[in-house]
């Protein structure tokens, strides 16, 4: 059940990001990933999702058990709160919504359609979605943008919890969301520049 | 509900509660006089009047065609005049009436046109011809339908009136543009007006005209139509209200949540 | 599955979820044909099935831009990717909806506007049967292409662009049979042709189209 | 009952049939609508006063 | 406004960006019309000068969800709208550039796409010219129209059901002009009353036009 | 030259969010905005600019002399970061936008298309837009989401050296961005629920 990364090297646009990547995501654990704007976090996170493939290295473990929440909320606007929750749910094949919307005080806005809500409530619903996946492996790609305190509270709750379950997150966010975390700084991943004269390389 | 002050101006009305009111005490009688109307002019229309020497018994037609093609275009108009009232006076009854009555105008606008489309199957020979009168009812029609979709698409109900107010005045003036285009492009088969022209003539049967047997059954029928159209428009317009003011409450409660 | 095609059918059915307008612009497209032509109800009845077809066809084309844009936009694609589903069955459901909430109701008022054309009686029921036979096909071809022009903002006109030659062989068996139909001579080769390609294209199709789907969503 | 027509018969019928059917459902859907909207307006209302 | 215009057009000319397209729908749906009509050249030759029409119109049609929806979508509009501009001249530049990238590359190449319909000789000149003076009157209703839906997602089908019905006179009277061209006959009416047309939807509209979108700002 | 709100209110999709509204924003003043996700900040942020009306009060001193940074960053994807600066400098009438580019640190993205950066170096080309309009009056709304620590120290030198020339800025943000300034709590101005006999004023 553990993540295991090895000698990841990935790219974005046709253009070698990071290298040498090389952890381990444990279940019960998080991992808070570190970098400055434009490193490759959101490449990062997107690759271990499979939704690229990498440049080199192995990825372990991580077949249909990750639940990825991107930038962007994957919310349908026309659609209330609880039908958008519901139909990741029937997708995912779990149970129920209510604990999501529990988790996330949704319950007064799950009658709304989700394209009226204000920038934090549709993060709060973008989020209770990882709920509603039944998924153990989190990736979480600043999940905290625009919640108010109070909000990033229930979300590091969500997180707490759902690691006592034996799941495991691996959060990329420059702010401090009060976890107990190892940090994952990737700083120092960086691609080195190639000598000009390697020609194949800079094809990559 | 009853009352107590006296309406001292016509815009009292444009007051929600004030126009539930009213209606409800209007519209059993509308209701009634329409019915009245329209099944009395139809029957007599229908089993009393003779066949026509030349269309045969199709002019019985005309109790249908005559008055819906006259209230489809009146219904647009009341839409516009209800339009031009929101964006200048804003009252929100006049919206919401406005957004009632289309669709009363494109029933209106189908009931015209299938009838004239089965009329014209054996008198002209054909279910359509592209004659400018049916030519720019079908225009119509597509005005209709943009405009009932727009208010359909937009959720916010202040600004759905403000849109669907302009673009009825902009498609106004589109429609009676294309009346000319349409015109100038095709001299058709179709009948002039001569409904008032009738009226003035008493007894003398032309083939155009339409002589005084067909008269008064044809009249009792545009007057029901316009009595029906009444009583949809009031009746519906009560119902945008409440739908309105539903959205309105839930819209509170939430907030206040 | 189900649940993604009751979502995209309920999605098309919300307020201004473009149910009903591709019937919409068919209808507005056959009725501005006249206006360029001319109002001539000989001519018209001759190229009437052809118009119909065209019409049925552009009406298509242009809600395909919703089909995956929507849910490229706002991530939901990136979700699904990543959900227990084959992207194969996601895309072949697509055009299920697709069809559904567009093909269907077209073939459904064509005899309709056949009236308004002029269209000869002894057409009406060969214009049907070409739709129902036709209109399938191209929303597996259109969903082929939304899959290509997924990741472009407003890819809509590059869509039309890329999809039109590929609508070729359809349209042209199916205005053959519809037009056939309409003289009533001999059909039964451009039927065949016609069915041939639907069923071709919905057994073979939604595997090109997830395989482009998964290169554009890298 | 029904008056002789001669040949437009059918033509005559459903032109009648036809407007009848859609104004009659213009009618019903319009009053349908009205009830559901009343009798949702009401228990809202009765909601509302309840909770405060 | 200059600033604007050259970054709308060079928005268009850029990679993706939509020039080019509208002309190739065009060049498309012109080539489609015999295999869906049928290749008797007698034929095509009579409904060419309205087939050319309806396409540019088409054209110009489905370019139009790109004209404002785009800035919409990025918050461009927004501070636009709070720009030292006012909001009427934004919205008459954004005609401008869609006539310069749409409507005016259509007027070129319609004569090239008459010789494929078969177009009689005569109709080469009022065609283009005809198409010359309609346009403009195109881009700025399609304005109006793109105005009033810019809110809504994908408003593309929506925003044409709302502008196909005000098009109708202009194609009315632009296909006049060139059919009678074609054929020769005296076209000096259809001719004033399209440039009637096209004057006054320029001089107005763009009030409309800025009022609707003020109002969906909000 | 100061910004004065008067007993505002505001709505939002037919709805009265906030209301008996005071404020004043002086030149040289920085003003934090602060409330929960939901409660109207957007909203009154959109109001004050102009973008739509309010329900009731008054503004003064707003007009042709707002700046406003909206959700999302008004950035072309195909153009590049020059030419979206640019394009902004000749629209307010501006001379330079190298002034924006060096505070931000983007002369290295300058030829890079607005589309291929990542969330963060987005954020920081639509936050130096606002160098380049010369206005007075900031209105940000959520200006550091995605940005990095670095990032948002640089944020913070373009604000203090903006107030610094008599600059303003009113700020809605749920994090601390090191800025010395007044804080603006709006929990406290949410409309407070009216009978509902009051059947006029439930159509607003
Ligand atoms: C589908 C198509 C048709 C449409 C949309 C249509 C529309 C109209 C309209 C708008 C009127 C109102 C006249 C007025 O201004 O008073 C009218 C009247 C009339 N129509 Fe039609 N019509 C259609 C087909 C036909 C056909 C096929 C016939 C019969 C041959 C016909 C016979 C008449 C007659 C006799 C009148 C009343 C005469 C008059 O008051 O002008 N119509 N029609
Ligand atoms: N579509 C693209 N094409 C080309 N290059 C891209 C594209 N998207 C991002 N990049 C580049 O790839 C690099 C990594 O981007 P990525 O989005 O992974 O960064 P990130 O670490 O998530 O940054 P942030 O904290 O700002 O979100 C950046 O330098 C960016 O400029
Ligand atoms: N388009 C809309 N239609 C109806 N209601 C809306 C719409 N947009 C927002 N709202 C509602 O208006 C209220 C205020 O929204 P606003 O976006 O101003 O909040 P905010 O304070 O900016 O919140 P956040 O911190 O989450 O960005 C919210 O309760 C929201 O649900
Ligand atoms: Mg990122
Ligand atoms: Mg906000």
């Amino acid at each position: 059940m553990t993540l295991t990364v090895t000698d990841l090297a990935i790219a974005r646009g046709g253009l070698a990001l990071l290298e040498r990547l090389n952890f381990v995501l444990e279940p019960g654990k998080a991992l808070i990933l570190r970098g400055p704007n434009g490193i490759g976090k959101t490449t990062l996170l997107r690759t271990l999702a499979g939704l690229q493939a990498p440049l080199a290295g192995q990825i372990q473990g991580a077949e249909d058990r990750i639940a990825y929440a991107a930038h962007a909320d994957g919310l349908k606007p026309t659609l209330t709160v609880a039908e958008n929750l519901s139909f990741w749910m029937s997708v995912f094949g779990t149970h129920s919504i209510q604990p999501a919307l529990d988790r996330y005080d949704l319950n007064e806005l799950a009658d709304r359609q989700a394209g009226n809500l204000s920038a934090g409530q549709k993060r709060r619903a973008g989020l209770a979605r990882l709920l509603v996946t039944g998924r153990p492996i989190w990736m979480l790609d600043e999940p905290t943008v625009s919640l108010d305190r109070n909000a990033v509270t229930m979300f590091a709750e969500a997180v707490e919890d759902h690691l006592k379950y034996g799941g495991s997150a691996l959060i990329a966010t420059h702010i401090d969301l009060g976890l107990e975390a190892k940090v994952l700084d990737i700083s120092s991943n960086k691609v080195k520049p190639r000598p000009i004269e390697d020609f194949d390389g800079a094809f990559l | 509900m009853t009352i107590t002050a006296k309406a001292n101006s016509l815009w009292e009305y444009a007051n929600p509660r004030k126009f539930l009111a009213t209606s409800e005490r209007l519209l059993p009688f509308f209701w009634l006089a329409s019915t009245t109307c329209l099944v009395v002019g139809l029957v007599w229309g229908f089993f009393f009047t003779p066949d026509d020497y030349k269309q045969g018994s199709t002019v019985k037609i005309i109790y249908l065609h005559v008055p819906s093609a006259l209230m489809a275009i009146n219904c647009w108009l009341m839409m516009l005049a209800a339009s031009l009232i929101w964006l200048v006076r804003r009252h929100h009854v006049s919206a919401l009436a406005a957004r009632a009555a289309a669709p009363v105008g494109i029933v209106f606008t189908l009931v015209a046109l299938v009838t004239g489309a089965i009329w014209g199957q054996p008198m002209w020979g054909s279910w359509w011809a592209w004659d400018p009168r049916l030519t720019s009812f079908l225009i119509l029609f597509l005005f209709y339908l943009g405009y009932v979709a727009l208010w359909e698409a937009i959720e916010d109900p202040d600004t759905a009136a403000d849109l669907t107010s302009v673009l009825c005045l902009v498609g106004s003036v589109f429609a009676i543009l294309s009346r000319y285009a349409v015109n100038f492009w095709n001299q058709g088969l179709h009948q002039g007006a001569s409904v008032m022209r009738v009226a003035a003539v008493t007894g003398s049967d032309t083939e155009e005209k339409v002589s005084n047997i067909y008269f008064f059954p044809l009249m009792l029928c545009i007057v029901g139509f316009v009595l029906l159209f009444i009583a949809l428009v009031l009746y519906r317009t009560c119902t945008e209200i409440r739908a309105r003011r539903i959205k309105a409450l839930l819209a509170r409660e939430r907030a206040n949540a | 599955m189900i649940a993604l095609l009751l979502r995209d059918l309920k999605l098309a059915f919300r307020a201004g979820g473009g149910f009903g307008l591709g019937l919409a612009f068919f209808l507005i497209v056959t009725v501005l044909v006249p206006f360029s032509v001319g109002p001539q109800s000989s001519l018209l009845s001759i190229i009437a099935p052809g118009v119909l077809w065209l019409g049925a066809l552009l009406a298509c084309l242009l809600s395909l831009d919703r089909l995956l844009a929507l849910d490229w936009e706002d991530g939901s694609l990136d979700l699904l990717a990543t959900a227990p589903l084959p992207l194969e069955a996601v895309v072949a459901v697509k055009s299920l909806a697709h069809w559904l909430t567009t093909g269907l109701p077209l073939v459904l008022v064509a005899p309709l506007l056949g009236v308004m054309l002029n269209l000869p009686e002894t057409g009406f029921t060969w214009l049907v049967v070409s739709l129902l036979i036709g209109t399938p096909a191209l929303s597996v071809i259109g969903t082929f292409g939304a899959a290509i022009t997924v990741g472009l903002k407003r890819g809509g006109l590059l869509l039309s662009l890329l999809v039109l030659p590929l609508y070729v062989p359809t349209l042209i068996f199916g205005a053959e049979v519809a037009r056939r139909g309409a003289t009533g001579t001999e059909l039964e080769t451009p039927l065949l042709l016609l069915a041939g390609i639907t069923t071709a294209t919905i057994a073979l199709l939604p595997f090109a189209s997830a395989a482009v789907l998964k290169i554009n969503l890298r | 009952m029904i008056p002789d027509l001669g040949k437009y018969t059918e033509t005559v019928l459903s032109a009648y049939g036809i407007s009848i059917v859609l104004l009659v459902a213009l009618v019903v859907l319009s009053v349908m609508r009205g009830r559901r909207v009343r009798t949702e307006l009401k228990s809202v209302e009765q909601r509302m006063s309840r909770d405060g």
